[in-house]
């Protein structure tokens, strides 16, 4: 059972709920509270995972969420961290990344063999002979990848959230307490987050002072004014994950994205300790100073019964103290300063004799066991990187390094933040972030406790002057003269290698330096060559080191070589949480359900729901389809064309917009009157086409394709906002909903219902407007033939539309309407020889290639496009959109898109082709040469399966050419 | 173990060999100086150096090797475009590629995993149709395929019908690849530099020096150049430096994001793409899922990454396939692109004498990244407009031929 | 059974989800309006008015009015304009004056449907004669748009999770208009509370509503909102 | 994500908007030389600086013009057409391609 250490050890564990859970089938016991790795090591297990290259074991290195070698396996959540995720009853944890089992892996072989696979070896290999390496990319791929993804995986619920704050301290720990409460006392709106389960940061589980008790008791002081203020909003388990332009800043809690707006941000995420890089420093039982100190305060674990510091600051002494207190036997400090100068920490720490080696470092680690340290073999250093050629080997079963740290600077330069190297402190410093960001504390490179709460002083003092809470005053940085905990080189190659940088992708010392012998010496060619950096922890303990080893394999300085890129986000982020609900509108027609009613099958256009076709019987679909088409040529049917786009023009200079706008001509249409309405872009392109109905002098109602209303509004908006016409444009789309009703007995059954119309041929002829009245709705009529039949579109307000459907069904019952979709309405336009935009058209089409000069005012002054047509008018026409026909035995029928060839040379294709049940013939548009146009010309399709079909080209329309039907 | 890893285990002290021009002092004159030392700028001087014996090439980079747009692609390789000049050009670029390992001794670890592109609405069947019909008569591999086929080329696909946005086909691009993009430009500099190419980098093009109409010098931040012909290659900065040189160009520089997970073990083959969610994903082999999708929604010459893309990228990518909701996003970065009006590239001769264009790469630069140096390299040497780039001349659109790539183009890299 | 949804003329497209929960319709004026959702609900609907609720409000009279003349024109026709774009101003008969741009109106109707205002100034443009009031243009807003309303203490941080703007009582006074998206779909939210209840009016794309209703659902379900009819709303507006 | 001035609408975040391209006021359509008129279509100065551009707020459909750094995406202000645009344009009324 767990042997915890007694209180107050242990902030985060309930040591009254104890939990079960499994690693690797083995049943593991902990407390709530616990991580997956404080519950492992408290069971003596240090042995998490393999690693990527050479599979080699590893176990916690910082228990703080910051390196790769704690990523397990859950059920349905890889790469889980195992010292953040929090154990639960019965959890089922996997070690990852192993062939055999996770304490004997067979992939360990791998390490045998590092000497063969030296830095970028896959750039140097398995491409010869020509074509191996697809053999080869198969087998690498397999030993690829860490977790198992489960393809099975029902997503959790996840959403997201909107917070506003005057300002957002990132980081609870003492410089972003003490920052949250001088902003709220001047009151400002504080929201203040922690990524841990609990506020204190380093005063939970760092040394501050000889009898170790300060930390604890400024936490409390910090929390108790925290408490007092109201406008701070505290949240812990809460990750900020990212800075945005405008201070717009992604927090991760449990399953919620919140996007928070801040006025201002402070910083206050602190610093990541640092590794040593000796032979085999990647030993489970070798681990950062913090992380052993958070062992002990946070889980009230012993790390270890023998310990060993290796430290370049006096800080390492501090966890010395913090060891021997909690019982573990400290055999040596081995500090890498020859001549240190200790404060009191130190010396207390010295009282306690336990064993000093100054001037010492440790050169390798090894394990007897085979997965755990068991001693170290440490030297005289004689110059930075270099030992005595012996020294003496110590046993321990726990490494604590302290030999300096990197700001936690991914956010800061996010923000803009400059990260330069200091020689002076050998550590990276931020400057110059964005002027509504500030950093403070560790991060800002301070460190001493009480320069600490000054420097975050300062920080929250500037953010209240940027928000005119505070009188603007220039608040200097307590930048002091203290002693810094980086050491310089805490680097020592051992002729053996495993000296790891890059934990992640097992990089080594050589493999950096020979980077930079290969020629790759740009610090991201370094990284892009080596992968050093690339690995789950994004380079968060490997920047450090590599900086300094390429700025001296290249003879440049630190500062000169610099870091890589920080990019978002912070921490790795589920998908899930980014994506969150996903919010795709949907529209849908006041007539909807009577669609779904009548057993349509829907179809999307756009965002808008339609009906394609009705099932009818056991009928297939194109039977159906025919059977719509059938039934307006004979009888009548009804259409839903609601999502046709409407726009209201009003005011006088109405149709002087629409001229400019469209090809048309509008000056002199009469009221009462429909014109067709082609609508080009600068380029003379066809990109819309609809009717304009003038309702009066002064207001025209246009309407506009289904995809394209809301580009053409928004296009006509922008132009006039330059023209200054005296007009109203007015989007209205969505106010109304419309019907087509059309066939021969159209009148027969709108008569029944339209009382306050004269419905006669002469006196509301084809292309008239009239309003008036449908089943009592009030009711626009447009008399217009897309289909070539007797045709009535009836335009009533939205939430009118059900009633109206209805009112017309009931109607046209005794003339045996029907309801028809989409495609039979393709077919019938087809049938007339009209063209969609968009199915017809492409990026290129102008109005000549369509055939449609006749829609082009050559009269007038100005249209848009109307100077690139007449450019484009200089040079021969390239291409003509024709009809053709073939016999239905013409086998197989060609499809939308097929080419036109002319011996070899694609010379066309078509963009409309179906079979015509009115004319019993498969018929079509097509895009040929212009000398292939004219009516009776034979064109070669290409038709399924490349077998070549002619079809004859023909006049348009196929059907009722004279366009009698319509006009009835 | 392969032959070629022997000697870096058997030698006691690594065997380096440097790829690349050590840094040095710039000459005072070159015949060719090429300004952007990315895939394309590698390429053309690789191609001069070895194919024409114009070895007096220096690449100016104003920044380091590759750290461009070849830097930040995603690395995706395919021929099936739309028009008969695109899908002629990009059938030659991928024919190159399956050689170019062995062609500069580099492993660039081309992949033949095949593209899949999804429809959601006729319209988007009837283009994919278009491109299908169109590619297999020029000999590209691409056809349109049903919802079965799509289930057994993406096994993990969510083809659920009520999805909120069914798949309804696919075109399936069976030469569709990718490549390690850092190594395509490495590979090509280092041959380049083997054969007295000189690497400048960290050195950039201030100011282009024309007199009468010809080009005839360059202005770095470490000095003067005199040279007999200048190529500018530098996707993402094109309407900057052709400004330098007087030349205006149709081009919007929009930025285009895109993102990585952690590694997983691998779970999906090809390279699917949805133009209609705006997303595309492949997974590499180092495991990690690529996810990117459309450009920004407005210009900007400025890698950030933007919380919207990556919430957006994210819906989209769960909407086709919902299990990568686990997956954990590790890093998200930008690349700028130079739109073009007809979403082709801008090529050859420009209005000044002796001054090369290679723009207009929008999101399709790094697959055409081999015939660039092999027609560009032609150009420069010969004088001659390679048949295979005369549509892509900026002239074009001075005659209104654009290029009708639009569609085939947009999220499908 | 008049009070059935599908025998009138105006049908909101959320009435078969009405129905489902049990809806009671009742004739207001001329619009068929969800009285409250099941027998004897009041009490506990005006509680759930006062935490959160959602009510459909799509079939009470409101229009808009347009043009560089429009507010010139409103002011003769004795409407109450508000101070400031983007805000609202009540009318005597409890109408609602709702100012979108210096040339643009949205006027909605009190909740009992019984001000006359909405119909007399929708009567014809004729008394546009002067020349003067011609650029003043009707907009067809009562189908235009849907209009729903967002009730209650949670309504503000309930909407946080579909709307980037701040719609927090302190920093979205009442009265305050904000033309922006919710959910990704293009809306006008109008605070109006109803006397000492937080009131959201949420007008968007009608042919959107079922999207957004069930978009706003989900987003209470973990405040424990729910759909509530009219009466609840009048109860809580009369209050005072 | 950025924030956008709405002159109408005041601070929105930037998705609220519809980019609509540099401000380029059309030249005069007939005087305009073949090239010159085909550089209005196809070029733009993709300038790397301080931009006019139009942008519209999409809920609204208000369009608006804003001058934005296109090296920094820095907004340094937002203003309405009528800055540029208070004069009705006239076209002269000779017919379209009669006198070029």
């Amino acid at each position: 059972m767990n042997n915890r250490l007694p209180l107050p050890y242990g902030l985060l564990i309930d040591r009254n709920k104890p939990i079960q859970f499994s690693f690797e089938g083995q049943h593991i016991s902990g407390f709530q509270g616990d991580t997956i790795a404080s519950a492992m090591i408290s069971n003596q297990s240090w042995l998490l995972s393999r690693s990527f290259k050479y599979h080699r074991p590893r176990g916690p290195l910082t228990m703080a969420g910051q390196d790769a070698n704690t990523l397990v396996q859950l059920p349905s959540d890889p790469n889980a961290l195992a010292d953040k995720q929090l154990i639960s009853e019965n959890l089922m944890v996997k070690g990852q990344n192993y062939s055999g089992s996770l304490s004997r892996d067979r992939g360990a072989i791998l390490g045998l063999f590092s000497r063969f696979l030296p830095v970028g070896f896959y750039y140097k290999a398995f491409f010869k002979p020509r074509g191996i390496w697809q053999k080869w990319a198969p087998f690498i791929r397999k030993k690829a990848g860490l977790g198992a993804i489960d393809t099975q995986l029902q997503p959790d619920y996840y959403d997201k959230e909107y917070l506003f704050c005057d300002v957002l301290v990132v980081g609870a720990g003492p410089a972003g307490m003490q920052a949250a409460i001088d902003c709220a006392a001047a009151g400002a709106d504080v929201l203040l987050v922690e990524e841990n389960p609990i506020t204190g940061g380093s005063l939970n589980y760092s040394r501050f002072d000889v009898d170790g008790s300060k930390g604890q008791t400024l936490r409390d002081e910090l929390l108790t004014e925290i408490s007092k203020q109201s406008n701070i909003k505290v949240m812990t388990d809460a990750v900020c994950n990212g800075w945005f332009a405008d201070n717009w800043l992604p927090i991760i809690r449990h399953k919620r994205l919140y996007k928070v707006r801040a006025k201002q941000s402070i910083f206050c995420t602190g610093a990541m300790e640092q590794p040593a890089l000796f032979h085999n420093n990647d030993l489970p039982g070798v681990v950062m100073s913090s992380a052993a100190q958070r062992l002990l305060h946070l889980y009230a674990i012993a790390p270890g019964s023998s310990a060993i510091v290796l430290t370049g600051n006096n800080e390492g002494y501090g966890t010395a103290l913090d060891l021997m207190d909690a019982g573990v036997r400290v055999n040596c400090i081995v500090d890498l300063r020859e001549d240190a100068v200790h404060d009191d920490i130190a010396k207390a720490a010295m009282d306690r004799g336990v064993k000093v080696k100054l001037g010492y470092a440790v050169y390798a680690a090894h394990s007897k066991t085979g997965h755990r340290l068991t001693e170290v073999e440490i030297r005289k250093v004689l110059s930075p990187g270099q030992c005595e050629n012996s020294g003496e080997v110590l046993s321990c079963d726990l490494l604590c390094m302290s030999v300096g740290y990197t700001p936690a600077y991914q956010l800061a330069c996010q923000a803009g933040g400059q990260l330069s190297y200091d020689d002076e402190t050998a550590m990276f410093t931020l400057t110059n972030c964005a002027n509504n960001v500030h950093l403070c504390g560790s991060l800002n490179s301070v460190w001493q406790l009480d320069q600490v709460l000054m420097d975050a002083q300062r920080a929250a003092k500037t953010a209240l002057c940027e928000l005119g809470l505070s009188e603007s005053s220039v608040v200097s940085s307590p930048k002091t003269g203290e002693a810094s905990p980086n050491h310089p080189w805490p680097i020592f190659p051992h002729p053996k290698g495993k000296e790891f940088v890059d934990f992640d992708e097992d990089l080594t010392i050589d493999d950096i330096v020979n980077a930079t012998a290969d020629g790759y010496e740009h610090i991201q060619l370094v990284k892009r060559y080596s992968t050093c950096g690339m690995g789950p922890s994004q380079g968060r303990h490997s920047a450090l080191a590599a900086a300094r080893l390429v700025a001296e394999a290249t003879g440049r300085s630190v500062a000169e070589t610099g870091v890589t890129t920080a990019r978002p986000p912070f921490s790795a982020e589920q998908l899930g949480h980014s994506a969150g609900r996903r919010f795709f509108p949907a529209r849908r027609t006041n007539i909807h359900y009577r669609h779904l009613e009548a057993n349509a099958e829907m179809l999307q256009a756009g965002s808008w729901y339609r009906p394609a076709y009705y099932k009818f019987n056991n009928l297939d679909k194109h039977q159906c389809i025919n059977r719509e088409v059938t039934n307006v040529r004979h009888n009548v049917g009804l259409v839903d064309v609601s999502t046709l786009g409407a726009l209201e023009i009003r005011g006088s200079d109405a149709a002087e917009f629409l001229n400019r706008i469209y090809t048309g001509g509008y000056i002199k249409q009469p009221v009462g009157k429909a014109r067709y309405a082609l609508l080009t872009n600068e380029a003379a392109v066809v990109i819309d086409d609809g009717v304009a109905c003038r309702l009066g002098d002064d207001h025209y109602f246009v309407t506009a394709t289904t995809g394209g209303v809301d580009r053409v509004y928004q296009s006509m908006l922008k132009w006039n906002a330059q023209w200054q016409l005296n007009i109203d444009i007015a989007n209205v789309t969505s106010a109304y909903c419309a019907v087509n009703i059309a066939g021969p007995k159209a009148r027969a059954v709108l008569t029944q219902v339209c009382d306050d119309i004269d419905l006669s041929d002469e006196n509301f002829p084809y292309m008239g407007i009239r309003s008036g009245h449908v089943a009592g709705i009030p009711s626009r009529l447009l008399r217009v033939g897309f289909v070539g039949e007797l045709g009535y579109e009836i335009h009533v307000p939205q939430h009118c539309g059900e009633a109206l459907w209805d009112a017309l069904m009931t109607a046209g019952h005794d003339h045996s309407i029907i309801p028809f979709g989409i495609e039979a309405q393709r077919i019938m336009r087809l049938e007339k020889g009209h063209v969609i935009v968009g199915q017809d058209t492409d990026a290129m089409s102008n109005a000549n290639e369509l055939q449609m000069g006749w829609a082009v005012n050559r009269k007038k002054p100005f249209f848009v496009g109307g100077r690139t047509l007449t450019e484009l008018e200089k040079e021969p026409l390239m291409r003509a959109l024709v009809g053709f026909v073939l016999d239905v035995s013409d086998a197989p029928t060609p499809c939308e898109s097929h080419l036109i060839l002319q011996g070899d040379t694609m010379i066309g294709r078509v963009t409309s082709c179906n079979y015509s049940p009115t004319l019993d013939k498969i018929i079509g548009l097509a895009y040929v040469p212009p000398e292939h146009a004219k009516a009776g010309s034979q064109l070669t399709i290409k038709s399924t399966g490349g077998i070549l079909v002619n079809a004859k080209v023909a006049e348009l329309p196929f059907f009722d050419p004279d366009n009698q039907r319509q006009e009835l | 173990m392969p032959f070629a890893l022997l000697k870096y285990g058997l030698s006691r002290k690594y065997p380096a060999k440097h790829h690349f021009t050590p840094a040095k002092a710039l000459k005072k004159h070159y015949d060719v100086v090429i300004i952007g030392g990315g895939g394309h700028g590698a390429a053309i001087a690789y191609n001069l150096a070895k194919y024409h014996g114009v070895r007096d090439v220096a690449i100016l980079e104003k920044s380091y090797l590759g750290g461009g747009n070849t830097a930040r692609n995603t690395a995706v390789i395919r021929s099936n475009y739309l028009t008969e000049s695109g899908v002629e050009f990009y059938r030659e670029s991928v024919k190159l590629y399956n050689n170019l390992s062995n062609e500069f001794n580099y492993n660039v670890m081309m992949e033949n995993r095949g593209q899949l592109t999804l429809a959601h609405s006729d319209a988007a069947i009837r283009s994919f149709r278009w491109r299908a019909e169109v590619n297999k008569h020029l000999g590209v591999r691409s056809e349109l395929v049903d919802r079965q086929t799509i289930a057994e080329l993406v096994p993990n696909l969510n083809l659920s019908e009520d999805s909120r946005f069914p798949i309804m086909a696919g075109l399936w691009h069976a030469d569709g690849a990718t490549a390690r993009h850092d190594a395509v430009a490495w590979g090509y500099a280092k041959g380049a530099c083997e054969r007295g190419v000189e690497l400048h980098q960290l050195t950039e093009v201030e100011d282009i020096e024309i007199s009468q109409g010809k080009v005839t010098g360059v202005k770095t931040n470490r000095g003067k150049i005199s040279c007999g012909a200048v190529v500018q290659a530098v996707a993402g900065a094109s309407s900057i430096v052709a400004k330098k040189a007087g030349i205006r160009l149709p081009i919007h520089s929009y930025p285009l994001q895109a993102m990585v997970t952690q590694p997983y073990k691998p779970i999906l083959t090809p390279h699917v793409s949805s133009p209609h969610v705006h997303v595309y994903v492949h997974q590499t082999s180092r495991g990690e899922f690529v996810i990117g999708g459309g450009s920004d929604p407005y210009p900007l010459y400025n890698t950030r990454a933007t919380l919207d893309q990556r919430e957006s990228l994210s819906a989209a990518a769960l909407e086709l396939f919902p299990f990568l909701s686990q997956a954990r996003l590790l890093r998200q970065w930008a690349g700028i692109t130079d739109m073009t009006p007809d979403y082709s590239p801008i090529m050859g001769l420009s209005p000044v004498e002796n001054y090369y264009l290679d723009a207009g790469w929008g999101t399709w630069g790094f697959k055409a990244t081999p015939i660039c140096g092999v027609t560009m390299a032609e150009l420069i040497a010969t004088k001659r407009v390679p048949s295979l780039i005369k549509p892509f001349e900026l002239e074009r659109f001075y005659r209104y031929q654009q290029i009708n790539e639009a569609g085939a183009t947009a999220a499908s890299h | 059974m008049t009070n059935n949804p599908s025998s009138q003329q105006r049908r909101s497209a959320l009435y078969r989800r009405h129905l489902a929960l049990g809806a009671q319709f009742e004739l207001r004026g001329k619009a068929l309006c969800i009285a409250q959702y099941a027998e004897q609900a009041h009490q506990t609907e005006q509680q759930q008015a006062r935490c959160l609720g959602l009510c459909d409000l799509s079939t009470i009279p409101r229009t808009g009015f347009k043009g560089s003349a429009a507010i010139d024109w409103l002011k003769t026709q004795s409407v109450v304009l508000p101070s400031a774009i983007n805000t609202t101003a009540e009318q005597p008969s409890g109408s609602l004056c709702a100012q979108l741009s210096h040339q643009e109106v949205l006027l909605l109707s009190d909740l009992r449907c019984q001000s006359e205002d909405i119909a007399r100034l929708n009567q014809p443009i004729d008394n546009l004669a002067e020349d003067s009031f011609q650029q003043t243009y009707e907009l067809p807003r009562a189908d235009s748009h849907c209009w729903l309303a967002i009730t209650g203490s949670e309504a503000a941080r309930m909407m946080a999770k579909l709307c980037a703007v701040d719609l927090h009582s302190d920093k979205f006074r009442n009265g305050c208009i904000a033309q922006t998206a919710v959910a990704k779909l293009s809306s006008i939210i109008i605070r109006q509370d109803l006397s000492d209840t937080l009131c959201f009016y949420l007008l968007c794309d009608a042919t959107c509503v079922e999207y957004i209703w069930d978009c706003l659902l989900d987003a209470m379900d973990e405040f424990a909102g729910q759909a509530i009819g009219i009466d609840a709303l009048l109860q809580l507006h009369v209050k005072n | 994500m950025k924030l956008l001035r709405c002159p109408l609408n005041g601070l929105r975040n930037i998705s609220e908007f519809t980019y609509g391209g540099e401000y380029h006021p059309m030249p005069d359509h007939h005087k305009t030389s073949a090239r010159g008129w085909v550089e209005y279509v196809f070029f733009h100065d993709n300038t790397a600086g301080v931009v006019t551009e139009w942008w519209c707020h999409t809920p609204s459909s208000f369009w608006f013009l804003a001058e934005r750094n296109t090296i920094t995406d820095e907004v340094l202000r937002t203003f309405t057409v009528d800055e540029y645009h208070r004069q009705r344009i006239e076209f002269n009324h000779s017919p379209l391609g009669q006198d070029s």
